[in-house]
């Protein structure tokens, strides 16, 4: 049995970007992977085809797909082995604020250019001193007559070089319940006061860009501000949801990528008796256990997937896949290399760019340790 | 019965450690990893003040002492800076091949110039295919006229692309070709710069970054007979002695890395806050801590013990695995426990960790990952079926 | 979403046999436990209320109830914490080769008792050198005129000393491939020269009977053979795979049986500061993994159940189902027995029996390592 | 540095093994574990070879030597049987808090007929919610006339139904009541045959099944003043020395089990075929074999240190703790692959590992489970924040 149901349009669609990336971005991402950076015109191709945001309704240009599409080019992109068009926190994290919260003009003005690549955004929460802890960032933003002033610092921000748009997240001062004083702001790329800091270093995600921002006496006018005042902190932990079920499906399908390869670079490759790697015992125990786990991760996450798309949003189970996958993805990305031998001491590997890369989802989005404990709470533990 | 290490070996863990407080520069180990290049002042200054060979015999200006002291050094090395303590580690790594099995003269020659900091060697065994199986070995070593001729191919070698001389696994070849059996199998040294020997870059490694991999083909190359090492049969366990050398050395450096990675978590979490407490105040995190010195206390006295029993000719082929597989699946947990803790910052290069991570799974795969170790094991303490 | 659809029926059913248990069964658990056997008037009771061999059609006297019956009763059975009334063994396992195979004859023969309980079945595979190696198995049934002659003992044989219908596995010498020697037979107990031997101490599985079995020069009709001559192997590889799913259903019910109790231990008892346990941030994370296992436990099987169901079977999938649930299950116990603390030193602790039956089922019905060769086997490695 | 056991410790080590291997016999340990009895004339035979007490002093009749030793002792016998050697060493529970902590007259009173084998001990410190946390204690201790009167009930006390003595943790009060503070907390010596103990059995157990459990109540149980054990504050590291003590007799404990259950699955995996080969030929099972071997020399080489850090009064809560905690775990990891290396058999009760399984879990439990040893090692290894 199956339990997604994706249709022929979906294969369709999924075919024609899989063919797309292995031909227009492929080629390209060794060398962006050592630029640490993507380019715009990446963006710009991959929105011009259709596969950015595919939930944007048609009337802003997008496809108006269902949430299988985001699943599709999530998977997908995870097969190109490079993380640098960021796509999924752009088109499944970021945009999807101003589709929820966004006023008429807000999605007039910004979602066609999402679309097509020619904006790209990002989404500032975290703070030097504030990671998984949200209540506890300090950036203000006040109110300064039909303009907002925004000021402090963000970090860890994700595309944060290449970003057109940013959703900032800033504290009203005046307002002491941090619950109730956060609100969130559109602010563009090259707005007085905006600067953006350093191109972060990093283990992987090397051709993505990870950048901090500073925001000083920032001035953006008062319609900038994204549903109504104060209204910021559930409005991220409303999103948080999708962003962390989006992780957990990046985090599979990266699983399930490296094991695919790995499990053919044993089947394929002899030792010096002309045996394959894949016959010994110990070799198919491991590759069989990698992929036990791979494939209950899998079923797990689609059960979610579907209540997601059927508007069922579970948090405990959320949680747990986010945690759970992450984890399960980085086991393999470790495991993986070992059945590589010496062949995993370079990046000619490509198990090593995953063992790099997968690194930071067991982090982001919110720890593995934050997901436990809202798992917990909303258990009633 | 004395659990403890002597007042000497403690002075040389205080000097090494003073060394690499001063002399490790947290940029600089960034630049040079970032660059591929090898700490060569760092190299030299450790070399004159004896950390390189401490376990050397004095004829080859080495320190004398055995490898449990170069165990205290590596660990401490590694601690302070994973990455500079596998660069110097590696510096003459191999090397022990030539005194452990070779003439004194042989030893003078190439030995020497590795203590004082200004040769780095290399150890090249291992061939596509072989997977950890030292003895499917195919390069060749054959007897040609008071010289001998290599040929063959070696892979992922560490210092391949720079050093000075290599320490080649190969079969000896008699006037009928090999006779396939292990007895045949053999080390010679060989010049880096002899003529037939053609490097290739392996490229942008995972970790150990100031450290080159060259693939090195031999062909006919020619050196001096003498150059072929005698001694360099088998030990009780299987396998060439150097193997279980190598991979107690491994398992120092893994637990230096390991701890270097625990001090600074450690300390991170004493003094970082979240949701309004130290985070040292979560029961979570203070078991990682728990789990992350138990781990270490565990594999500390596993290695020393190991590394003294070596030095007393009575470590076997499955205690120098043992040693290897515990030190590094501790550095692997610990690194990466460590990167955890550290939440986001565990990610960026400034805070180290992320590069103890990426080294503890270098150490991990190198000279047999866990499925070569675990076999090395087996086949000690199973031992002969009937 | 759900993945099995349970109808009104199924849970009027469930509900009935909870019932049931609870009040006719749980009370004699404990005394079984010590007597190391369960009674046959339980057996009895059992079949009389239509709680046995839900499988079989009615025209034996079955309620003829698809896969899901079965799923429930494995399920509930569970709750009981006692493994002597192995209704799972003797419906799901046996039994189902006399439906599959057996004549008419032998259907009308003996279904109806099974389902009553008035007669208790085993199958006696394994023999003392031959465990999981089904090939090696030394006993032998020759023929001699109209009559099977059967030589040889077995052993591990659950039900054993209850049994008073045995389907035996044994070899015609005269063929030499393993694979086409083997053929099953119906031997009833009391049959000169077949004698159950020791009623094995173990581990766990106390209130269960567990015995060898040895047979002497003992006749049986030849009619008393099950499908054709040297069919036999087959027939196990086929039914294997019930018995299989059956004890991953099994492991999946344990393990979230212990962790329901200890949940509520944890939350229910409070420290010596007043504090529940549960709210001990070690102990809830604890609590988390193990549900976050076992969901991932309960939705992998549900699915592969739903498949199996649906005449779907999953060979790969479902030896990963038994080895990754019986050693979850494992886990559970070993760590719900953790969070006790003292309290778990005695079987006062429901988890201490937990502990010593779940320790099995990674053994039984092929252990969980020939799982690992047979999925490896499958997957093409 | 002497990372080996002395000629004497070694003898003693093989005194013990031959003792164990001519002293107990399976049948009997399965006997006896039935029907939940002590194995009394075992223990009268090891008290009179001087296997009881080997750490006590001397003027106890002890052999005066260390808890190494004492270790050794504990290893060889549960590897022999878990069962029998965990009752055995467990004879004497908590005795040492006699002559650790209080008078000469109080040791020969007490501890003497423990040595000679005829009497039982019992630490009477948990109680129900303590959960690891002594600091929680509930029992009170207070003076009276020149006697002192316990009152309070603690649970699961081994040996509880048949121990000539407990050694009760209790709080003492003043005339106020107890200050609540750490350093309230005492030790009391209680015959067993004192009006107003109220036993209960606390049945069948899991494992260590030769050993009774029982609760034990104490209502106004009045006692000679010079019963109470002056000297039982605290130790570096926090918590009563006694507890590091027993943390480090039970992890050699887990370490004989682990061995012992190691030792029977390599006899038969040796033994055994399936399809047509020794079990010793399958990569996996030899994997095994590696993993279990390697987890044993890790906790070995650990629990010695550990053991000989106590002696030389070193040992702190952490060090203790991480001790049982590897011990312990493995001992489960290395016990539960022999059952099932050992398939059906492995689960039978006369094959013996399945009761090494069960002793395993208990000794896991015991003396702080998981959770209670990471606490105490992360409070030393965190110390206090700022």
């Amino acid at each position: 049995m199956k339990i997604l149901q994706y249709n022929e349009d979906h294969d369709n669609f999924r075919m024609r970007l899989r063919r797309f990336l292995e031909s227009e971005i492929m080629p390209y991402t060794d060398q962006w992977e050592k630029e640490h950076i993507t380019p715009k015109w990446a963006w710009q191709k991959m929105g011009r085809e259709g596969f950015l945001c595919t939930s944007v309704s048609e009337q802003y240009g997008g496809l108006g797909g269902d949430f299988l599409y985001s699943v599709i080019v999530a998977e997908e992109m995870t097969r190109t082995n490079h993380t640098g068009l960021a796509s999924m926190l752009h088109s499944d994290v970021v945009v999807p604020y101003i589709q929820s919260f966004g006023t008429e003009a807000q999605k007039r003005k910004y979602l066609p250019g999402c679309v097509s690549g020619d904006i790209i955004t990002a989404i500032a929460m975290t703070e030097p001193d504030a990671g998984s802890d949200l209540a506890s960032m300090t950036a203000t933003a006040e109110k300064s007559g039909d303009e907002i002033v925004l000021n402090g610092s963000k970090t860890f921000i994700s595309n944060g070089i290449n970003a057109d748009l940013v959703i900032v997240a800033a504290k009203n001062p005046a307002v002491e319940n941090p619950y109730e004083s956060v609100s969130l702001y559109l602010v563009e790329s090259g707005t007085p006061g905006f600067k953006k800091g350093r191109h972060l270093e990093k283990m992987g995600f090397h051709s993505q860009d990870t950048a901090e921002m500073f925001f000083t006496d920032c001035r953006i006018p008062e319609e900038n501000r994204m549903g109504s005042d104060g209204a910021g902190f559930h409005m991220l932990m409303e999103k948080l949801q999708q962003e962390r079920l989006m992780t957990a499906i990046g985090g599979q399908a990266a699983a399930e990528y490296m094991l695919e390869i790995t499990q053919k670079f044993c089947r394929e490759t002899a030792d010096a008796t002309g045996k394959p790697l894949s016959k010994r015992q110990a070799v198919m125990f491991a590759l069989v256990e990698m992929a036990t786990e791979v494939r209950l991760g899998r079923t797990f996450l689609d059960k979610l997937i579907a209540g997601h798309a059927a508007g069922e949003p579970e948090i405990v189970e959320t949680s747990m896949a986010k945690y759970w996958i992450t984890d399960l993805a980085k086991r393999v990305s470790q495991q993986c290399l070992d059945l590589y031998g010496d062949y995993g001491f370079t990046e000619a590997c490509p198990i090593a760019r995953g063992f790099r890369d997968i690194r930071v989802m067991s982090i982001f989005a919110g720890t593995n340790e934050i997901m436990k404990q809202i798992a917990g709470k909303f258990m009633g533990l | 019965m004395e659990f403890e290490l002597s007042k000497p070996q403690k002075e040389i863990q205080k000097a090494a450690r003073d060394f690499a407080k001063g002399e490790f520069d947290k940029e600089m180990v960034i630049e040079l990893s970032k660059g591929r290049k090898y700490p060569e002042n760092v190299l030299k200054k450790a070399g004159e003040l004896g950390f390189i060979g401490i376990h050397y015999p004095a004829s080859c200006e080495g320190a004398g002492m055995g490898l449990l002291e170069n165990a205290l050094v590596a660990e401490q090395f590694c601690r302070q800076d994973s990455a500079m303590g596998m660069a110097l580690l590696f510096s003459g790594f191999a090397a022990e091949c030539i005194f452990r099995f070779g003439s004194n003269e042989l030893a003078e020659k190439f030995v020497l110039p590795v203590v004082e900091g200004g040769s780095l060697s290399a150890c090249a065994f291992f061939e596509t295919g072989m997977f950890g199986n030292l003895a499917s070995v195919s390069t060749t070593i054959r007897e040609d006229n008071g010289h001998i001729l290599i040929n063959g191919e070696k892979n992922f070698v560490v210092n391949g692309m720079n050093a000075s001389f290599f320490v080649v696994l190969g079969r000896k070849e008699g006037e009928n070709g090999a006779s396939g059996d292990s007895g045949d199998v053999f080390l010679a040294v060989v010049e880096g710069d002899r003529k037939g020997i053609r490097l290739t870059d392996a490229g942008q490694t995972l970790g150990n970054n100031m450290v080159s991999f060259g693939h090195v083909r031999f062909d006919n190359v020619r050196v001096d007979a003498g150059n072929l090492l005698q001694k360099s049969g088998s030990v009780p366990g299987g396998g060439p002695a150097f193997i279980n050398e190598a991979r107690i050395q491994l398992s120092a450096m893994a637990l230096g890395t390991a701890q270097g990675a625990f001090d600074r978590a450690l300390d991170y979490i004493r003094q970082r806050e979240q949701f309004g407490r130290k985070l040292a105040r979560f029961q979570v995190t203070r078991h990682k801590i728990a789990e992350m010195a138990a781990r270490i206390e565990q594999t500390r006295w596993l290695v020393y013990r190991t590394a003294w029993k070596f030095d007393r000719k009575k470590c076997d082929a499955a205690e120098a695995a043992i040693a290897k597989l515990t030190a590094s699946k501790c550095a692997m947990a610990v690194t990466d426990e460590a990167v955890q803790l550290l939440g986001g910052y565990g990610y960026m290069t400034e805070y180290e960790v992320e590069h103890f991570y990426r080294d503890a799974k270098t150490i991990d795969i190198m000279m047999g990952s866990a499925l070569a170790l675990k076999d090395a094991i087996a086949d000690v303490v199973i031992g002969k079926l009937k």
